[in-house]
């Protein structure tokens, strides 16, 4: 095992625990905008630490950059989705939780 | 992979059955809708565990991106989210129990073995050996553009159908406007069509000796167009007979018959291309047939035919 | 490439290349569909005297061969649809040309008809043609496409017609696509002819078989299947429920006879031919007794196809009794002359309809200044319809009933003439209505009347559209007399087993 | 393979039922999509099975999604149109049942 192989893939691995802490967070939130919170920010991180490892994984500076774009583009689309979603829910008349 | 393949193939299935059965039975229509499109998405990543990128690469654009946004769009003006029981919808009595669920497990069951029993031999090997007139150096490229090139003639035709029974259905809703307008969605719409077309290029490119080509990349573009009208962008199909833009959208449709008939003049049969200019040719339609993708598939997502009554100072636009 | 191949490459590509034109520039839709449906015509002629000269022929679309490209296989019975196609289509572009004159009856949206209609026109000619499943399953779609929107385009009432048409449809190409999946993992080709000789009759083949013919049953609105047929038939613009009526149940009919008479020759024993001849002898009975009780003229018409349609059913259980070729000849003969009359009849109650201001059959009578015409052109569908000789219904019913004794099948003679009967019965119900003088109640009021004599037209717009009515009957007539030496050109079909 | 088979097979049978069962439009054109899915993916799989990887069902099921959702699109143009005569009902639904005739 070379160490581009093994450098990526602790990346790889360290990214897992974002997902799965965002999806708690997801899962045991209390309301929606704390939920697109937990999501959005661990999501991010841990797609970033995936497609990073992916990209020394490979060894292709082109596939490096391809899977770069793609997390740029995530982060876009999920920061937008993100505030999409929240400004729909407080229109609609949702409450941001208070303990 | 072994193990771990089958592992993840099983999950994979049952969370397409548990969404296919949400899609199909959730009391809620926007969430039968959203499992749809998540359905979608998922059956993207089982085309690409069965070896089918191309058509993961459509499933995505097409299956969830285009048909999601249509679904999405129509269930806005459909259905005012209301709660419903499960009961209402799901009413299981006994005929049901007796009669349909044995039945049903029966057909399912039959099915599988027939299927499994199928031989399979498949035209993998006269495709290849065929290859090398083709033009092209991806089989399935081949296949859409070379060998069964009357199909993909025909199923565009569909495309363009589709568009003109949707304009003839009446004039298009307007587009509701959303209830807090959010200022990074027209700047994300802006900003990455850019991104959009350079990866439609970029799958048209690759279409010739890697997975991707036309349909992939109209579904791209078409879907960019799509995210761009759903961020506020004005869709500049406007003027009475919509000026240019009847023509370009049937242009793919019309370039493809065209190439046809040239064949079929050069003395050859129905979309035969001469051997020494059927790699050209094909580019040609690769462009053509991904550009008329895109268009037709924003033009369906219109719904109605774009009245120009709408706003008539961008007619000109 | 020779005057037959330059003919169907006419046929298959001009309707759509006018469907382009039309769409684009609408305001000249009417004279490009014009110019291209009398074109066609010739072209069907021209493609039909080539088959008729030289025999029956394949072109191998793209030059690449049987398992991998897609063939067209031009023969007797596809250049006998093809010009059943150009009959209607050009019938049907005159009527609604000429119905154009009249604004006042354009309640849907007149630009989008014509690209629509061309549209579906090369569909169908693509789907006749056509000897490849897939390519098959891909016309079937496109001419379903066409054919919701023409329905959808002809008015408000006409939407759900066409959503249940839609949805039955579609439904229909999913179970026939997982027929012709079977079918390709079972031998892989897809090609009619290579597939005569290719597939197996085992259990796969009859699953496949099984499933191709519910899809097609599905689209063909063969009893039980039909449910969607009258509604969406009766509620169209006229030359839109000739072309579905006369033509479009007809292309799945067409198809179920080249597939069991090809690729699934083995699996048509006595047993299926007996089941596929039931589900024909319950359309001509049920359709029958329906039209017997419809009181709208469009209504009565279009369940007179799901009855007419079973008639062509009974090949099934006549070929696989052995009497194949009478049998083939007389079901597509009596397809033919359907096509031509039922189409004869839908342009001819439009003109009828739009006198009366009334399609209720007992609302018929009285006074029927300027629209005689019409009346004889349907009179002369009705004749064929029924089987008078000597009309093209008669010649089929003729030889399906010859076969029928032949093989020493005397029950599905004696559907043959009960079924005769009943469509005798239904369409006089309507001939009787017309004679009578006016409804009783009418006759009352004498503003109803006035209102009749006023709206006797004998307008220009009228005249074109009872002679292309007239034309369409003439045609149904003329089958008969064209059929007995055409036969040999009938029964020179690509990839069927005789 | 086998498990994708299966798959195809329960999807296949689900759209089937949703297909008979729901009264919903938008349901029934969903139903449709899932039953229409699985032939694909049976199409898919026997193009798998096949050695040497055969593209013709590829290229099939590409032609296939592309109409689909052509179909999709019109059928949806409907709906909404049929929907918007019978507002304000929320839910459209129409039966197809052969009895049910409107003069």
């Amino acid at each position: 095992m070379s160490w581009t192989e093994l450098v990526g893939g602790l990346l790889v691995i360290a990214g897992m625990p974002f997902f799965i802490l965002g999806t708690l967070g997801l899962l045991r939130f209390p309301d929606v905008y704390t939920r697109l919170h937990a999501l959005s920010k661990a999501d991010n991180v841990g797609l970033g630490l995936v497609c990073v490892g992916l990209g020394i994984q490979s060894g292709s500076p082109a596939m490096m950059l391809k899977l770069l774009l793609i997390w740029v583009l995530m982060l876009v689309a999920s920061a937008t989705g993100a505030g999409l979603i929240a400004r729909t829910a407080l229109a609609r008349g949702i409450r941001p939780w208070s303990p | 992979m072994g193990l771990v393949g089958q592992v993840f193939d099983a999950l994979l299935a049952i969370a397409l059955v548990w969404l296919a059965w949400q899609a199909t039975r959730a009391a809620d229509l926007f969430r039968a809708v959203v499992s749809f499109i998540v359905f979608g998405l998922l059956m993207a990543v089982a085309w690409v565990r069965l070896e089918a990128p191309d058509i993961a690469l459509a499933e995505a654009a097409i299956g969830a991106g285009a048909t999601g946004a249509l679904l999405l769009s129509a269930l806005d003006r459909l259905a005012p989210r209301r709660g419903r029981s499960w009961a209402r919808v799901w009413r299981a009595d006994a005929r049901t129990w007796v009669l349909w669920v044995p039945a049903v497990m029966a057909l399912a069951g039959a099915l599988t073995a027939a299927a499994w029993q199928l031989p399979a031999p498949g035209l993998g090997a006269v495709a290849t050996g065929a290859l090398e007139q083709s033009g092209v150096d991806h089989a399935v490229t081949a296949v859409l553009l070379n060998f069964r090139a009357l199909d993909t003639l025909l199923e565009i035709g569909v495309l363009v159908l589709a568009a003109v029974a949707v304009w003839s259905m009446g004039p298009a809703p307007a587009a509701s406007a959303p209830v807090m307008p959010s200022p990074t969605l027209p700047m994300l719409g802006r900003t990455l069509f850019p991104v959009f077309v350079l990866v439609a290029a970029y799958l048209l490119w690759r279409g010739s000796h890697a997975p991707g080509g036309a349909f992939p990349a109209g579904a791209v573009l078409g879907a960019g167009g799509i995210l761009m009208l759903l961020a506020g962008a004005q869709p500049w199909i406007r003027s009475a007979e919509h000026g240019p833009w009847r023509a370009i959208l049937s242009a793919g449709f019309a370039v493809m018959l065209f190439a046809a008939i040239v064949g079929a003049l050069a003395g050859g049969a129905f979309f035969e291309y001469p051997a020494a200019i059927a790699s050209h040719a094909i580019l040609v339609l690769e462009v053509t047939a991904g550009m008329s993708i895109a268009l037709l598939l924003f033009a369906v997502y219109l719904r109605g035919e774009p009245h120009p009554a709408a706003d008539t100072d961008r007619q000109r636009c | 490439m020779t005057a037959g191949d330059a003919a169907v490459i006419v046929l298959v590509s001009l309707p759509h290349a006018a469907a382009i034109a039309g769409f684009v520039w609408p305001s000249r839709a009417v004279t490009v569909s014009l110019i291209s449906a009398a074109t066609l015509m010739a072209a069907a002629l021209v493609a039909m005297h080539a088959v008729a000269g030289y025999g029956a022929w394949r072109h191998d679309v793209g030059g690449w061969e049987a398992p991998l490209g897609i063939g067209w296989t031009i023969d007797g019975v596809a250049c006998a649809l093809l010009l059943l196609t150009a009959a209607v289509g050009l019938a049907g572009s005159i009527h609604h040309a000429a119905a154009r004159v009249r604004p006042s009856t354009a309640a849907h949206d007149p630009r989008y008809f014509w690209p629509l209609w061309l549209f579906l026109w090369g569909g169908l000619n693509a789907l006749f043609v056509s000897a490849d499943l897939f390519n098959i399953f891909v016309t079937l779609e496109f001419v379903t496409v066409a054919s919701v929107g023409l329905i959808a385009l002809s008015g408000r009432l006409a939407q759900a017609a066409a959503w249940r048409y839609l949805l039955a449809t579609l439904f229909g190409s999913s179970v026939y696509l997982l027929g012709v999946a079977l079918i390709y993992g079972r031998v892989a080709a897809l090609d009619l002819p290579f597939l005569a000789q290719a597939l197996p009759a085992d259990l796969v083949g009859m699953t496949a078989a099984s499933l191709v013919t519910i899809g097609l049953l599905l689209k063909g609105a063969v009893f039980p299947l039909h449910f969607w047929l009258p509604s969406a038939h009766a509620r169209a613009l006229p030359p839109v429920s000739a072309i579905l009526s006369g033509v479009v149940v007809a292309a799945a009919f067409y198809l179920l006879a080249r597939a069991w008479l090809g690729p699934f020759r083995e699996l048509l024993t006595p047993a299926a031919g007996t089941a596929l001849g039931l589900l024909g002898a319950g359309a001509v009975l049920w359709g029958g007794l329906l039209a017997l009780l419809q009181r709208h003229l469009k209504r009565m018409i279009a369940y007179s196809t799901v009855s007419q349609l079973g008639f062509c059913m009974l090949l099934f259980p006549l070929a696989a009794a052995g009497a194949t070729q009478l049998a083939w000849t007389g079901a597509m003969v009596v397809l033919l002359a359907h096509g031509l009359s039922k189409a004869a009849c839908f342009l001819a109650a439009g003109v009828i309809v739009r006198h009366h201001r009334s399609g209720r059959v007992d609302a018929l009578g009285g006074c029927q200044q300027g629209i005689g015409l019409a009346w004889f052109a349907f009179a002369l569908a009705a004749a064929s319809l029924v089987g008078l000789p000597p009309t093209g219904g008669f010649v089929g019913k003729w030889w399906l009933a010859q076969a029928a004794i032949n093989s020493g099948a005397y029950p599905w003679l004696a559907l043959l003439v009960a079924g005769t009967l009943l469509t005798a019965a239904y369409l006089w119900r309507v001939l009787e209505a017309a004679i009578r003088t006016g409804p009783p109640d009418e006759a009352r009021r004498p503003a109803a009347i006035a209102a009749h004599r006023e709206g006797a037209p004998a307008t220009p717009s009228d005249r074109g559209m009872m002679i292309a009515a007239l034309g369409l009957a003439l045609g149904a007539v003329a089958v008969g007399a064209a059929a007995p030496p055409l036969a040999p050109v009938l029964s020179s079909a690509i990839g069927v087993t005789w | 393979m086998l498990i994708y088979l299966a798959l195809a097979s329960v999807l296949f049978v689900i759209g089937l039922h949703g297909l008979f069962t729901a009264r919903n439009l938008l349901r029934r054109l969903l139903s449709l999509n899932v039953l229409t899915t699985a032939v694909f993916l049976l199409l898919v799989v026997i193009a798998r099975k096949a050695t040497p990887l055969d593209p013709v069902p590829h290229a099939m099921v590409l032609t296939g999604i592309v109409i689909a959702v052509s179909t999709t699109a019109v059928a949806l143009a409907l709906v909404e149109r049929i929907a918007l005569r019978h507002s304000p009902e929320p839910e459209p639904s129409a039966s197809t049942r052969p009895g049910e005739e409107d003069a």
